[in-house]
């Protein structure tokens, strides 16, 4: 049990870093750069936790420094539940509604720092993760209820034993639509937009507490995408030995993320706080909506379709 | 473009796995234009220290020192602009801009000048690491005013063009 | 120009070359001089200080098409007064304000007389493009 | 912690600058917000100050030109060739044909490679860094080109006064000529990325408006006034250089907003390399530099349209070594009053975008006499030099 909780952390830890490599080298890719090396992430982290860590003296101490902790905590007890790459997660049981209230913690705890911070620049960095965060959340809860409710339960296990992409594809492309603004990547980056608030919540931090507030974002892109791999995708990748099964879910992911956040990356600029609100609950949340509704009015549109009855 | 855009994709993440640089082209191989100005190189034995150069110098950077032994016109790189106004009005045409670009000094206020000390490139990228470190102290003596500097041959053999 | 500015304010001495044309006018007949040139629709280019070693010269510099005429304007040392032209022309806040800083002519009737470009603990009495 | 508005909004004070990511120069800007929304907004600038004013009234006649040249690392050739015109007009200096076309090719090169600049900047605001990294590769074409022209990539030293230092041979107008057609199919392509682009339509369509009447009323000069219909563009009006053998329109747009500034920019980039083609082909044999006695005592103000806009310079001599005085009123200079409009009642997303609409340079605007923190002392140029104030 403690052998494999520790080899799914370190798993979770080290897939996280690389993804966000793989990132960076396929959007400089397409800016016609080189990109830095595939470790980049790691020498980031590894040279701040050398350094001091400063901590403001107009705020509360206790929120500043808690916030790092709260996202990272949060986020490893989310690795521990997610089913990564064996049918069942680490820890046995593996909850859908424990694990979407997990996800949301780190953009809280980046907005308990932000307004700790007492810059102005954290100030309205803040407020704008607070509006990302209702915006890409509904459609993304929409899209999992609508799982579950297909699933008729709630734990991972028995979710994923399922690729539900075959039954509610509507609803994978709404969680999928969901997946830049979660990564906090290009188009979406309006909390710590670098040449408008000057990288926002986090700008005052600095050292381990910087390290650790970024890892927690890492590690939710990481989770975020295995999650939405884990429930659409499910056991059709199960067949093999828990190490080949760890490859190919980390190389789904990586393609996911890389690929599909890389292009929204490199085509669009960023989008104000006000639009992103309307841009989300529109057309995703409608596409999820109308899968709920489909599903609940028993029309199987996609066995009807391609005869599938769910893998 | 595709078929180059996934080779070059795979050999950036090789190249961080294998941990070599993703530089292409050294600093050593860079080729200048034929117009390109680099340090302005004085010749000793054209020279005829009329000191036309230094007061046309904007920058003020030439200076005509006279001391006890001998008199000699330097150029002090620090302040140098290159817009090769004194190249243009030296009337025995001592004065030639070199295509060498690397003009770093150590100290701000060094009175060297790149035409006294022997001007030692940067060793081909081949054996990089072994003799840099060994270019780098012989490069900086702090010359003595008066000891005899060994000035290279104008037309400076060391230059990248010319190599 | 339509009319010419001779005969709408008292010029002392003016000369011509090429595109260019100067006028020099009283400090008090200034307001008029300036009413005239926006009435011919002329455009304020910019305002120059000048110490000319035993007077101090303010010199307006207007662009109407393709000629540029300059107003120049002497004012003594002990009294460096210039009525502000603001209420003419909007974007001479800053030429003036340049002024005030860096040769203390102080300009009257300007809205924001913090001076242009200067560190705010400018302590030294005598503005720094004074010939000293 | 902060007071709250009628509406329940937070009223902050947010400062950008003098260093910010979103500034590439050092300006401050002081705003009042209220919520997401800017009520006020205070600037200061001279931060970038290097006493050039000052300097040209102490240093000699030959070293002015390039000292002139460094004020401004983009627009490097406006200043030095207005300055050296103004000194031609004062000792009626007939400068040879062939000069004044290669003038005239420095002059249009050096606006291609600061559009595009500006296009790069403009999509980094708003966080398109994409365009940013294409226009800029795009943009080391132009820049190669002066290196092989004039021996470097920015201070080109062709200005001298009388004529031009650096000729054009045959060999080198064929490669200009190539990289030029190169640079056209670029411009398309990039004209058209700005236009299609929705993101960039979103982020500029409305943003920081400036209508006309503002515009003339506020002295806006140069893209800055075109983008909001005000027709004035010194190249067609004052016909220096060989500006005269070419007929040239001003390109102008409608509504003012940053979507409108980049159409401008992006049009006078085509046109400027259909001029500059143009000037490579029929540049006029004949000698480069015209020799010139004294210099009498005289003055002379003068227009040149820098990549900015109309940039001024005020020229007097007395005869002596040095000049009595000169003074340069940067276009920056004129479009800073136009900000106020521009960023009252706009997001405080739009900020670094408004502050890059009007292509500031703040070296430029800079250029007056200051000493630093505030002791002023006598400074000769030599310890001026050596000081590096």
């Amino acid at each position: 049990m403690i052998a494999s909780i520790v080899v799914v952390l370190v798993y979770a830890f080290v897939a996280a870093l690389l993804l966000q490599g793989i990132r960076r080298i396929v959007v400089a890719h397409s800016q016609f750069r080189k990109g830095p090396s595939i470790f980049q992430a790691f020498y980031d982290f590894f040279k701040l936790m050398g350094k001091e860590s400063l901590t403001p003296n107009v705020t509360s101490p206790l929120l500043f420094n808690l916030a790092p902790i709260l996202s990272v905590a949060s986020m490893l007890f989310a690795a521990l539940v997610i089913p990564l790459a064996a049918s069942a997660s680490a820890v046995g049981a593996g909850d859908l509604i424990l694990v979407i209230y997990l996800l949301a913690i780190p953009p809280i705890a980046l907005i308990l720092g932000g307004s700790a911070s007492g810059s102005p620049y954290g100030a309205i960095g803040a407020a704008r993760e607070v509006a990302l965060l209702i915006a890409y959340e509904a459609p993304f809860i929409v899209a999992m209820v609508t799982v579950a409710l297909a699933a008729g339960s709630f734990q991972l296990s028995t979710i994923s034993s399922t690729a539900w992409i075959t039954v509610l594809p509507l609803a994978a492309v709404a969680a999928i639509w969901t997946l830049p603004a979660a990564a906090a990547v290009q188009p979406f980056d309006i909390a710590e937009a670098e040449t408008e608030i000057v990288s926002g919540p986090y700008v005052e931090y600095s050292g381990p507490n910087l390290a650790l507030l970024q890892l927690g974002q890492w590690l939710k892109t990481f989770l975020y995408a295995s999650l939405i791999v884990v429930v659409f995708f499910g056991t059709a990748i199960y067949h093999f030995g828990t190490g080949i099964n760890l490859i190919i879910e980390f190389a789904i992911i990586a393609l996911l993320v890389s690929a599909f956040i890389a292009f929204w990356q490199a085509t669009t600029g960023r989008t104000r706080v006000t639009r992103v609100l309307r841009y989300y609950w529109t057309i995703p949340t409608l596409l999820a909506v109308t899968d709920l509704i489909l599903y609940v009015a028993d029309v199987r549109y996609m066995h009807f379709l391609f005869g599938w009855a769910g893998l | 473009m595709a078929s180059g855009f996934i080779k070059d994709l795979i050999r950036s993440f090789t190249v961080g796995i294998v941990g070599k640089t993703a530089t292409v082209r050294s600093a050593s191989e860079v080729e200048v234009p034929a117009a390109y100005r680099g340090t302005p190189i004085i010749d000793p034995e054209k020279c005829i220290l009329c000191g036309r150069c230094g007061k046309v110098c904007p920058a003020g950077a030439i200076a005509l020192r006279t001391s006890a032994s001998e008199k000699s016109v330097r150029i002090f790189v620090g302040h140098c602009v290159f817009c090769s106004e004194c190249a243009m009005i030296c009337p025995v045409s001592a004065i030639t801009m070199s295509k060498v670009w690397d003009t770093v000094v150590t100290d701000r206020l060094s009175r060297d000048t790149m035409s006294e000390r022997e001007i030692k490139r940067r060793p081909r990228p081949k054996e990089k690491q072994a003799s840099s470190s060994v270019a780098r102290e012989s490069r900086e003596p702090t010359p003595q005013a008066e000891d005899s500097a060994q000035i290279p041959p104008t037309d400076n053999k060391s230059g990248p063009t010319n190599e | 120009m339509k009319r010419p500015l001779e005969d709408v304010v008292p010029v002392t001495e003016s000369s011509h070359k090429g595109l260019n044309s100067y006028y020099r006018v009283a400090v008090d007949d200034l307001d008029a001089a300036l009413s005239f040139l926006k009435q011919e629709g002329a455009r304020l280019g910019t305002i120059t200080g000048k110490d000319a070693r035993d007077h101090l010269e303010v010199l307006y510099h207007f662009a109407l098409s393709a000629q540029l005429h300059t107003i120049i304007v002497d004012l003594s040392y002990d009294d460096p007064n210039v009525p502000t032209i603001t209420n003419h022309f909007v974007a001479a806040l800053l030429y003036e304000r340049e002024l005030i800083g860096l040769l203390g002519i102080n300009v009257i009737g300007i809205p924001d007389s913090r001076p242009l470009e200067l560190p705010p603990k400018y302590s030294d009495p005598t503005p720094p493009l004074r010939r000293v | 912690m902060a007071e709250v508005n009628d509406r329940g909004f937070a009223k902050l004070k947010v400062p950008i600058g003098p260093s910010h990511p979103a500034l590439e120069e050092p300006a401050r800007f002081l705003f009042d917000v209220e919520g997401e929304k800017v009520v006020d907004v205070d600037y200061e600038i001279g931060y970038n100050h290097r006493s050039i004013e000052r300097l040209c009234q102490e240093r000699p006649f030959s070293k002015i030109v390039y000292l002139v040249e460094r004020i401004c690392g983009i627009c490097s050739h406006a200043h030095p060739l207005n300055h050296v015109e103004r000194v031609e007009d004062i000792a009626d200096i007939e400068v040879p044909e062939r000069a004044k076309y290669i003038r005239t090719i420095y002059a249009e090169l050096e606006r291609i490679h600061s559009h595009m600049l500006w296009v790069g900047i403009a999509g980094e605001e708003i966080g398109y860094h994409t365009l940013f990294m294409y226009t800029w590769r795009e943009r080391e074409k132009v820049m190669d080109l002066f290196e092989m022209l004039s021996g470097n990539r920015v201070m080109h030293g062709c200005n001298k006064i009388g004529g031009v230092k650096w000729n054009i041979s045959d060999e080198q107008t064929r490669s200009a000529l190539g990289v030029l057609g190169y640079l056209d199919t670029t411009a398309d392509k990039i004209t058209k990325a700005v236009l299609k682009d929705s993101s960039i339509a979103e982020r500029g369509k409305g943003v920081g408006c400036l209508s006309k009447e503002d515009a003339i009323r506020l002295g806006a000069v140069g893209p800055n006034a075109r983008a909001s219909g005000v027709p004035e563009d010194t190249r067609v009006m004052c016909k220096y250089a060989a500006y005269g053998d070419f007929d040239l329109e001003p390109q102008i747009a409608k509504d003012g907003d940053v979507v409108a500034q980049a159409l401008v920019r992006l049009a006078e980039l085509k046109q400027s390399i259909q001029l500059t083609k143009e000037l490579f082909v029929n540049l006029p044999e004949g000698p480069l530099q015209v020799e010139y006695d004294e210099i009498p005592p005289g003055r002379s103000v003068g227009r040149v349209e820098a990549p900015r806009g109309e940039l001024i310079h005020y020229t007097e001599t007395n005869g002596t070594r040095f000049f009595e005085r000169i003074k340069i009123r940067s276009p920056t200079l004129a479009n800073i009053p136009s900000y106020v409009p521009k960023f009252i009642g706009c997001q405080v997303a739009d900020i670094p975008i408004i502050a890059a609409s009007i292509d500031p340079c703040f070296s430029c605007t800079d250029r007056v006499t200051v000493i630093k923190d505030g002791r002023r002392k006598i400074v000769s140029a030599q310890e001026l030099k050596t000081g590096r104030i």
